[in-house]
């Protein structure tokens, strides 16, 4: 409870903010529209209108909250236009590009915690890679792929790999090295070879902080497939939902496929959290 | 077997970086990365011209660099619209939003209690997909660009901060009270500077985010510059060398914003443990 | 036979023709297994079949033209729309009346990515600059949707007939409000939606087979959507993955869309591609294309197909 | 001498426990961290807490400097109630680590509560010096505090606990991350300037020969929950070389509070 | 007995180290850690380093155990190359912190180095009975790591160093961070041990009555360089009982040690 109050109160404001916010923003066109009509408005029938519109500027929350309620809920679920078909689509390709990032920066890690060679030479460029905007290169990475053959999920999940493999690395070359001296020691006294220092020692130690980048990771993944969705062949997916949202002026649409994109992040970040206490329980690291 | 030269230089420079690496001086380890980089320049290039890509697909590097070199004009002005303008303006704006934001939130328990999960939360989501309704409330120009940067920026180094603000040492704040430091004092001398470091994490993260939404952004309503306009016109006009010049251009852009940012950090935390080598 | 097919944009009734075909058969009657991939904003068909990703694509001439001259050998070998469908949208409180005056010091709309061409020849042939400034005219890269013209962000805004027109009027803005313009007044109509594909395809007598199939498999689909503007809006309706589209637009689209394929055979008209030519090549000091060019399009296709 | 059972031993109070009772809340349920703590400080007192970990000298120190409150008894610093007292800037604490700001130099260090306390800045200057000889630093004001040994750092800690001249001087173990050698020469310092200065002193350790080296009176705590088990005034003389360390005086008051130590001491 | 060059005192040599030298090279430039070091332990010594921080206490002890390599000079375990000693698994060694895995039980610890070495499981499980029972922490072996005070702790890692019998257990300011009477505690039993196994033992300390309590030979060394000043043979019997501190003879060795101390330590 004492928890829960603080975010509960924010939350309201916040809501509280939103209402005075959509009024404030949607009274130009209801004005406007009055205005064609020759009409004036009453206060009352402003504030009404403008928590109503069809293409409100900024949705009332309550036209968000429907519209995700019918989105989630309102048809079946294999229906095109149930959000939660549109989400397993971009969660699919989430988790294949979550798949792919961590394997690669994983290994990429382990890479570089043992061979100097390729730290020196992997580490700059990996850090260089991620100003690359590959979001705004997003279409023409899935054009490429497309003329070698490789078409549908794969293309954005790479995209979405590519996101995703930075924290990966970055957390997992931290982890690798957290043991220290002395436990590095401790092995070398015992004579241990390469692969049981890292078996043993590690990659246990290393495992809270791929936790935390996973965390990272897999709510950079889904940023990364919603936009390989969003202006790159708007078929299927939460990004295509936001982008034929904002191409029919649909303000509502968008903000459900929003909503329903964070309620995914959420649950996914969760879902990890989850996972690594089990994990860490279960090594005992969880006290 | 048009795969052997490939092979071969790239056999060739990890050989001579594994030698260089065994060094571990000043020199080698700046060296190393610049053969390892130029290393994927070439394969690039002989991919390009021994499986002859169309450069519709992949322009080779060498056609990159000459669009590049030919069209610097453009680049700038792409550049100033994109990178100072939208991404550098939100992302001081979003920054100095978080910090005032943080430190208001750090006095109150309770607000930092009710705004991090928040925060947290709201960090992790795909904020990019607001992009078009920003176009949509701040125009096209670049206030639309730096309010999409304002919002992805702010959240992260909110909770960097408002973590940095907290991150003081039991004693170190014992050692304020015994002192019977007031408030400001407290903040002044003692959490600011203990956030900065934390603080500084937060702000190289989100550099790239910065460039990341700033031309992002552009996708949805843009004037006649900028990068992102830039790499969707010219994909359409299938000028690829000019669109991987403007991503050139834009990897550069980051690199350096990452960089002095990094530089200013050592700087200020020059007392930090991670930065005194 | 398979067949890809690469649109130029989403999935609409834009391309009732193809749906159609797909959808009742007369693809397969032809023995054709045709696949077709929706486009986006960013999307360049050009590009997908330089890369190989499709067989032929949908495109507007003035790209397929300077793509030609990018290198890029793409040929034309049909063009189920007669007539262009684009035209600028103004407000009326902006006092816009005539382009020729009224233009300079505004605030245009234009869509990008290849679909400035016709735009930029037109504001050549009325001698504005497109830098800004008062004799020039400020243009936007226009995003997905008419919001710019409904926050008056821009005086006019570039709309299709058949589409962002339709939005505009949905939005609660009466005929009586705008004041349009079409290109096809203004004598600076470019042929839009061709079937393009590159040269080489047509030197592979098996691919000239499944194209002529596939062209009057097509066609029967325009002609069938054409007299069933419903049916075929619904048959888009339920191609469209995204599950964003309305039926009610959908239709309307569709009939516009017949008003712009009436007439056509197919069979590109060599006057057409003349007055398009033309227009892209008098963009004086930026044209579009800076020469005439020679074999972009071709009539074997629609030859046999129709013969 | 006798101890009486608050183990007063004449002088002005400076600080009096009666009853002092703590006890923490945690999620594991309440620790009794103090019990029926009762203790007379004289002014110029030189008073060393010894006892094994967690008996609860941290929480006494604590409670006596307003870091924490007491759930029962009264305690009062100079006459006032512990929170005055620390509002009027009754004292100096130094803790087990220097606890230095890494941001700033040791003069910078050293000048942080005074600019806090509102000093000018010739004062503060003049202060720093006066301290920084006093510690035997004169020379590195300019460190960082990361550039200096670990004994140097605990000096400046020292230092900046004197700079503001309060009476009392709390100390929470500040030698016992240090080596031997390093410890000695601190301890004969300490005693050293706590003559000069007649400050009255408060002084956490777990070393048996440093409290019997240091203190006038050696207050033996034992834990679980938190009390005093044992009042011992100092027969030493005021004048203390190191080498008293092998003085059968020296050994048998050690032996009494290793004793008392023992009594206290359960099984862990 | 008096000693002689390098301190030998008859028995089997395991250690024999003549004229170590061992440099640094640092950013700051090269740090003479150790000069001209010659000492030789034999078989059933124990073995005492003390000396100020940064005299090579644990630079010699790491080049015993084949951590560093001298720059020069000529050093033999068993015999043998500390390396080959090394690899021959030839002692075990203790650090300052316990050092154990937090994510694998007391059993667990204990049991990594078996398994690394490819002990069968029938053996470890025999192995790690006994040294739980050796160092009194029979039915801890389920335990994780943090659910043990820091004595339990210590012990463990003692345990675990024990558990595959090598003839020499080095160790590095094992009771460093522990308080006094625990420390007391693991002392009396560490000399028990000692007495049981008959190892050799190389011992890192910096409290002077830790190192007479425990030695038969206390090693003084003093920094800058890093050198030995003194090797003290202890005359105190084996049968040493906690209060053997209160003795003369015990306050004369410790004084002897003191005295070397302040001898090689100069200023910091
Ligand atoms: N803030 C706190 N919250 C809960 N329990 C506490 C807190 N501070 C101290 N304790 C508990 O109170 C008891 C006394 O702690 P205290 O730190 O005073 O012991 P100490 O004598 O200083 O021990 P040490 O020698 O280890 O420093 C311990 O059981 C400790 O765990
Ligand atoms: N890996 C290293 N690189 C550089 N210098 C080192 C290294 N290890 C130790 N030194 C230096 O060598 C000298 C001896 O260090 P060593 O750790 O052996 O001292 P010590 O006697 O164990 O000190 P302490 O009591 O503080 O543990 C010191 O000056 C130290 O800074
Ligand atoms: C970036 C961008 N390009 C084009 C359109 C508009 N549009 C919708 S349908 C159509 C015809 C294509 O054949 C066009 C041009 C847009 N809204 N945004
Ligand atoms: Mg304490
Ligand atoms: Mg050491």
């Amino acid at each position: 409870m004492t928890r829960a109050l603080p975010v509960l109160t924010v939350l309201l404001a916040i809501i509280v903010v939103w209402y005075g916010a959509a009024v404030w923003m949607n009274a130009q066109w209801a004005q406007d529209q009055a205005a064609r009509a020759d009409t004036t408005l009453t206060t009352d029938e402003l504030i009404r209108q403008t928590l109503t519109q069809e293409r409100p500027v900024l949705p009332a929350p309550h036209q968000v909250a429907m519209g995700l309620w019918d989105g989630l809920f309102g048809q079946k679920f294999t229906s095109k236009r149930s959000l939660v078909w549109h989400g397993w689509i971009t969660l699919s390709a989430t988790m294949a590009g979550f798949a792919i990032g961590t394997l690669a920066g994983i290994t990429l890690a382990v890479g570089i915690v043992h061979s100097r060679t390729m730290d020196q030479s992997v580490m700059p460029w990996a850090v260089a890679s991620q100003s690359i905007p590959i979001l705004a290169i997003a279409p023409m990475v899935i054009v490429v792929f497309a003329s070698a053959g490789v078409t549908g999920l794969l293309p954005k999940a790479i995209i979405a790999a590519w996101l995703s493999f930075f924290p990966v690395l970055v957390g997992m070359v931290k982890g690798l090295r957290t043991p220290d001296r002395m436990q590095l020691d401790l092995m070398q006294s015992w004579n241990a070879s390469a692969a049981q220092v890292f078996w043993r020692l590690r990659l246990p130690s290393s495992l809270p902080y791929l936790f935390a980048s996973l965390k990272v990771a897999v709510a950079a993944s889904l940023v990364g497939t919603i936009v390989g969705e969003l202006p790159a062949g708007a078929t299927a997916g939460l990004g295509a939902r936001l982008l034929s949202g904002s191409y029919y002026g649909q303000t509502v649409q968008i903000w459900s496929a929003l909503f329903a994109a964070a309620i995914l992040a959420a649950l996914l970040v969760m879902l990890i959290g989850v996972v690594e206490k089990l994990t860490l329980h279960r090594m005992g690291l969880a006290r | 077997m048009t795969a052997l030269p490939i092979l071969i230089v790239w056999l060739g420079a990890w050989g001579v970086n594994s030698w260089l690496s065994r060094f571990d001086t000043r020199l080698t380890r700046t060296l190393v990365p610049i053969v390892f980089g130029t290393t994927i320049l070439l394969l690039w290039e002989m991919i390009v011209r021994i499986y002859s890509v169309p450069s519709v697909i992949l322009p080779a590097p060498s056609q990159i660099g000459a669009s590049f070199m030919a069209n610097l004009p453009v680049l700038w002005t792409d550049f100033v619209q994109t990178i100072i303008k939208g991404a550098l303006t939100g992302w001081i704006i979003g920054a100095l939003a978080a910090i005032v934001t943080a430190i208001a939130i750090d006095r109150s328990t309770f607000l930092r209690r009710g705004l991090l999960p928040i925060g947290n939360f709201v960090a992790a989501l795909p904020i990019v997909g607001i992009a078009p309704i920003l176009v949509m409330w701040f125009g096209f120009d670049w206030q639309s660009k730096a309010a999409v940067v304002v919002v992805m920026v702010f959240f992260p180094i909110l909770v960097n901060m408002v973590a940095g603000l907290a991150a003081t040492e039991a004693m170190q704040r014992d050692l304020m009270a015994t002192w019977a430091a007031p408030y400001w004092q407290s903040l002044w001398k003692l959490r600011m500077p203990a956030a900065m470091p934390f603080l500084f994490n937060g702000l190289k993260i989100t550099t790239t985010l910065a460039l990341i939404g700033a031309i992002v952004a552009e996708f949805f309503g843009s004037p006649t510059r900028g990068m992102g306009f830039r790499i969707s016109t010219a994909v359409g006009r299938l000028d690829l060398p000019l669109v991987w010049a403007e991503i050139l251009a834009a990897a550069i852009a980051g690199s350096l914003f990452y960089g002095i940012v990094a530089l200013i950090e050592k700087k200020v935390t020059f007392w930090h443990p991670s930065q005194r080598t | 036979q398979e067949l890809t097919l690469q649109l130029k944009w989403v999935t609409q009734a834009q391309f009732a023709g193809y749906y159609v075909a797909l959808d009742k058969g007369f693809y397969e009657e032809e023995g054709l297994d045709v696949t077709i991939l929706p486009g986006g904003p960013d999307i360049a068909p050009t590009q997908v079949l330089a890369g190989g990703g499709a067989d032929v694509i949908v495109e507007w001439m003035p790209a397929a033209l300077a793509a030609r001259e990018k290198g890029l050998p793409l040929v034309n070998i049909a063009q189920p729309f007669k007539r262009s469908g684009m035209m600028l949208t103004c407000l009326k409180e902006s006092g816009i009346t005539d382009p020729k005056t009224d233009f300079a010091g505004k605030t245009l709309g234009v869509w990008f990515s290849g679909n400035e061409y016709p735009f930029l020849s037109w504001m050549n042939h009325l001698g504005l600059s497109t830098e800004g400034g008062t004799d020039g005219v400020t243009v936007l890269k226009q995003g997905f949707n008419v919001d710019p013209l409904l926050q008056k962000q821009a005086a006019c805004i570039s709309t299709m007939t058949y589409n962002e027109y339709g939005q505009v009027l949905d939005a609660g803005l009466t005929p009586d409000d705008l004041v349009t313009f079409k290109y096809e007044d203004q004598g600076v109509a470019t042929l839009e939606d061709g079937l393009y594909v590159l040269e080489s395809t047509l030197d592979d007598p098996e691919k000239v087979t499944s194209l002529v199939q596939f062209v009057r498999a097509s066609m029967k689909g325009w002609a069938y959507a054409a007299e069933h503007p419903e049916e075929a809006a619904e048959i888009v309706l339920e191609n469209d993955e995204t599950g964003a589209q309305t039926l009610e637009h959908q239709v309307r689209m569709a009939q516009e869309v017949a008003k712009l394929t009436e007439g056509s055979t197919g069979v590109l008209d060599e006057a057409d591609y003349q007055r398009t030519v033309d227009t892209l090549l008098s963009g004086g000091s930026d044209p579009v294309i800076s020469a005439a060019p020679e074999g972009a399009f071709n009539h074997i296709i629609t030859d046999r197909a129709f013969d | 001498m006798k101890p009486n059972k608050t183990g007063d031993s004449g002088g002005r109070s400076v600080i009096t426990a009666r009853n002092i009772d703590l006890t923490f809340q945690t999620a594991d349920g309440p620790v009794h961290a103090l019990k029926d703590v009762n203790l007379t400080i004289n002014q110029g007192d030189f008073v060393s807490f010894i006892g094994p970990s967690g008996c609860g000298k941290t929480t006494f120190l604590r409670t006596i400097a307003a870091l924490e409150t007491p759930t029962g008894g009264n305690l009062t610093v100079n006459g006032m109630s512990p929170d005055e007292a620390r509002k009027a800037r009754a004292y100096g604490y130094v803790f087990q680590a220097p606890g230095l700001y890494p941001w700033r130099t040791i003069s910078g260090n050293i000048s942080l509560p005074l600019e806090i306390m509102g000093f000018s800045k010739a004062d503060r200057q003049q202060r720093i010096e006066r301290v920084l000889e006093l510690v035997d630093l004169a020379g590195f004001g300019g460190k960082y505090p990361w550039q200096l040994s670990g004994g140097m750092q605990q000096r400046a800690s020292i230092a900046r606990a004197l700079a503001f001249d309060a009476d009392i001087l709390l100390m929470d173990e500040p030698f016992g991350a240090l080596d031997e050698i390093v410890r000695d020469r601190l301890n004969e310092a300490l005693l050293e300037l706590w003559k000069k200065t007649q400050k009255t002193i408060g002084f956490v350790t777990h070393s048996i020969p440093e409290a019997v080296y240091l203190s006038t009176k050696i207050v033996v705590m034992s834990p679980r929950p938190g009390r005093i088990t044992k009042i011992i005034n100092s027969p030493l003389p005021a004048e203390r070389p190191l080498e008293i360390r092998d003085t059968p005086d020296f050994i048998a008051l050690a032996h009494e509070v290793r004793e008392g130590l023992r009594e206290g001491h359960g099984d862990d």
